[in-house]
């Protein structure tokens, strides 16, 4: 599992579902096919042996602590942020804040950068596919400056409506938001390109990447955005950690967020100067090991390489996508591409989300219902709810096979 | 009962062809219910005489445990006094929200068929929303009961939507 | 170790220390001897296993999924909840929010309670012993809202100053916040008679508890505070996982803090309604297995039993300050008094207190050297910064011994 | 070198009795740096003779590390040209900073003994600041050095007060 040593070789799934503990569970009479990797993906024993071996060994504060614990456990997390950092190939470390997970990054963002320089006519310009962590925030800042709130719409094949989106960006928008990947879609938005046009009328721009940096290369550099925002645990990480990277400059000028312990720099009772990024940013003792965990994650990744992981992910995704139009009555919101990521949010025309997931786990089939946190999106849709197969490198054609057998028996029930 | 068989066997068939599913024509009280996270919606009608709970219908659109729930609570609370229809609720509620292992087989009849809806916690929700609807009507609360705010569910079963 | 079993032996030392795989580790030619445990404690095995079992069977994201893996993933997240509000005598489980530390639950309350409530005129009272995660949000906050932030001062023993703190409470003052349990000093506050005196003139009231869960039974109904804060990782649990405990009719008529998924009730992309507490304060995916890993080490304490707890550490604390007091040059910080929590911040006539921390690892005792997140108080006593040695259920007399051991070898070189 | 070797043959003895720690008559330029989370404070004062460094003073206070780093770098400096300060410099950050394996002993002289700084993680930005002091009166930068925000220090090394 040495990329430098296979660097062609396509991922199999059997190169890396011994590392998966959880893939040795039985849902009754069923093996555990997982495919809610879009809410959370499973965790390999690098992983879980990483937090362990850190509570285990060096348990102490961070911060510089004189003694050797804390100096362990300080040299662990600084050089967690560097290795994640380096991952999505920020410029620098210190323009990683550890972060509980994406919501933390943008309601960092909205509160710190967007809600001190919005005012009255100013814009914000998100789209109609947003998760709900990248909504509300835009919702509350722009109700508390006065400023107003644009929806790019979409194209009823799931792709984001970019003439509508340009139409919608003037010299009044001042912030852009942006899924990179959309969690129930799939669909895959140009960023680099949006975000080019986006700074080309002065706006500021944020890429929720929750779903695309698990999955696929991602270069903060590259893209050109300002702050880019995702978490750990949808990458083979622990909970409660996640990482925003914003320019050095942009963090700079920014004022805290929360305020306590170490994110300062000197303290009277009646005044305090604020350290730099990213310390301003961390107030409070941090998730230290999760910090550590999110960075064998991200070394497991690496070691697998996004290229290898990417390309299997988006040929167990056609795979899915043949098998479930095969179902009659099934629908999935968006039309499927070549290239689509592992994400199928589908509703069955006889049977109600709720039941349908149901019935798949009946027969060890793991699947989200709901409206995944894009309630708007599939109001678009006359949605109330589907379910969501997702896919992540362990999956496998047989858990596929699974999951088309488990329609087949929700079919012949409810059909 | 393993879940296949219970809804093979009674939940597809009242999702199906719905009892009393038909709005009254003049009823005495009505009560609604919902549950965001889920979609599910029941609206219900009562007409009582003297003490009795002589007519009831509902519509609903959601899931089948939702609709069935509420499909056979109708048949069995229908032509009951005040006082046994409250028997009832408390001894539904007892086996599918506390998850009491012995449930009142008398005051429930055919209801205990559902018994399997506590061990799926996510969808204890679901089964109440009928119910909830018709606490509700008894107490001639005008409001549309929430069952993603309604305090008497447990914290773990409630919980905002995903 | 079952405290049913054993109601009235007191608690060995011996006890403990199996469980506690840190322990077995020497720093050069010395045993580990951590006496930095007001910065964080140790873990005991029970709480690395807690967290690595929760990751091996159900790491599966939360909110009432309807497959197995996430109703056993919702199901430990919300039967932690229950644990650790019963720790404190919660009257509700839904009154616990889950923050990252204590610094977030401070940090929630002065953003979604005090923010929305000051005005200038109205005065939040605070003390000169704060930790800067108890000082600098009300600095924050009294500036933005135009109100003023007093300090009650202290006696030169370190203790409150109380008739200075009764001088400063008046119908001007809307919030009162202190320390239980001093992170330095190790002074106790009489929190319960300050919070009744503090509701009698309508202030609502939040105490810093981060000092005080981890060391002794604490009761919210019996103290009769509004708000209180506490963090998990200094009572055995993980890193990023704390507590905010607040009464329901409050939580209930606040304003959530950060927006995003699973905190919402409905959306659309003009409007969200939020949901019922403790969701409403919990956006996007939270910390699941250190919640999981916060009630593993509340289980643990329990069994072990808080008073017996307490009544070890006052008994070692002690010894401590008897020994540290043959120490020629040594000053303590605030003085001695009987039920002394195991906190002693000192510093030495002839060496400084980075120096010492240096010299006390080199011989493998933990310590922390600083201002321990407390500068105006440092600056209080004349001081810059102090070595603080702090003591936990697992600490022994013969670690004393070897911090006193370890003070001489400084003595021998500087003094 | 270890730790108690370093402190008693070394480092205590500038500590307790700093070389050049006396304020100059006329200084060409004076610079300053604190290390705030730490407390340690340098103030220093040069006078140049052509390009040679002639004379070198400064007051401190501070742990015994950042005080006896300043005492022994003044030494080393002192009666150097310009160049061969800055030499000096690059080496001695290059050990201490960086964890140079092979630091550059002939710059270095006595200073080499405190490679063992280098594992001394938290306390890098106490043999700093001295240095930093150096750094800036070389560049006639008239601002206070602050090491908790020195950005040539790696992240690792800086950090917020604790
Ligand atoms: C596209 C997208 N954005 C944001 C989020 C929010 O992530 P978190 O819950 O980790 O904050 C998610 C997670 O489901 C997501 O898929
Ligand atoms: C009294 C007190 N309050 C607040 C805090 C801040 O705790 P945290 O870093 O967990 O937010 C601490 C931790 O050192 C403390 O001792």
């Amino acid at each position: 599992m040495n990329e430098d040593e296979v660097p062609c070789t396509p991922l199999s799934p059997e190169e890396v579902r011994p590392d998966f503990p959880q893939l040795n569970r039985r849902i009754g009479d069923y093996p555990l096919a997982y495919l809610d990797n879009t809410a959370a993906t499973l965790k390999p024993r690098q992983v879980i042996e990483a937090i362990d071996h850190f509570y285990a060994t060096c348990p102490a504060n961070v911060h510089r602590g004189i003694h050797t614990l804390s100096e362990e456990a300080t040299d662990a997390y600084e050089s967690s942020r560097k290795r994640i950092a380096a991952f999505i190939h920020a410029p620098r470390e210190s323009e990683l804040i550890f972060t509980r997970n994406t919501t933390e990054g943008i309601n960092l963002v909205a509160d710190c950068w967007a809600r001190r320089r919005l005012k009255p006519g100013d814009e914000v310009l998100v789209t109609v596919m947003e998760h709900h962590a990248n909504l509300i925030p835009w919702q509350i800042v722009t109700e508390a400056t006065g400023a107003t709130l644009k929806f790019a719409r979409l194209h009823p094949s799931g792709q984001l409506d970019l003439d509508d989106w340009y139409s919608k960006l003037s010299e009044r928008t001042k912030f852009v938001s942006m899924p990179q990947v959309s969690n129930v879609l799939g669909v895959i938005n140009p960023v680099k390109t949006l975000t080019a046009a986006a700074k080309a009328v002065g706006a500021t721009v944020l890429v929720d990447a929750a779903q695309s940096v698990p999955h696929m290369p991602v270069d903060v550099v590259d893209i050109g955005c300002d702050f880019l925002a995702f978490s750990g645990y949808k990458l083979l990480g622990p909970f409660g950690i996640g990482g925003l990277w914003g320019r050095y400059e942009l963090l700079d000028a920014m004022p805290p967020y929360q305020t306590g312990g170490s994110m300062i720099h000197t303290v009277t009772l009646e005044k305090t100067t604020f350290a730099d990024p990213p310390q301003r940013f961390e107030a409070g003792t941090p998730s230290i090991a999760d910090a550590v965990g999110f960075a064998a994650a991200i070394d497991y990744l690496t070691n697998v390489g996004m290229d290898r992981l990417h390309q299997r992910e988006i040929e167990l995704s056609k795979y899915m996508h043949e098998r479930l139009a095969e179902i009659p009555g099934l629908r999935i919101l968006g039309e499927y591409f070549e290239g689509k990521p592992g994400i199928a949010s589908f509703d069955l025309a006889y049977a109600h989300a709720h039941d349908v997931a149901q019935f798949l786990s009946d027969e060890g089939v793991a699947v989200r219902a709901g409206h995944h946190c894009a309630e708007p999106l599939h109001h678009e849709f006359n949605s109330e709810s589907t379910s969501r197969a997702s896919l992540y490198l362990y999956n496998t054609e047989a858990e596929i096979d699974q999951l088309i057998a488990g329609l087949g028996t929700v079919r012949e029930i409810f059909g | 009962m393993d879940l296949k068989t219970l809804y093979r066997e009674v939940i597809v068939d009242h999702y199906k062809k719905p009892r009393n599913s038909t709005p009254l024509d003049h009823p005495d009280v009505e009560a609604k219910c919902k549950n965001p996270s889920c979609g599910d919606r029941v609206t219900l009608q009562l007409r009582f005489a003297n003490d009795n709970l002589a007519e009831i219908g509902f519509i609903g659109v959601g899931c089948a445990i939702s609709q069935a729930s509420t499909s056979m609570m109708t048949q069995a609370v229908k032509g009951k006094s005040r006082e046994e229809v409250r028997q009832i609720m408390t001894a539904f509620r007892e086996m599918v929200v506390e998850g009491a292992e012995q449930p009142d087989a008398e005051a429930l009849g055919d209801l205990v068929t559902m018994q399997g809806i506590a061990k799926l916690p996510a969808r204890v929700k679901c089964a109440m929303c009928g119910w909830s609807a018709l606490e509700a009507a008894l107490d001639e609360q005008s409001e549309e009961v929430d069952m993603d705010q309604d305090t008497s569910m447990p914290e773990a079963k409630r919980g905002g939507g995903m």
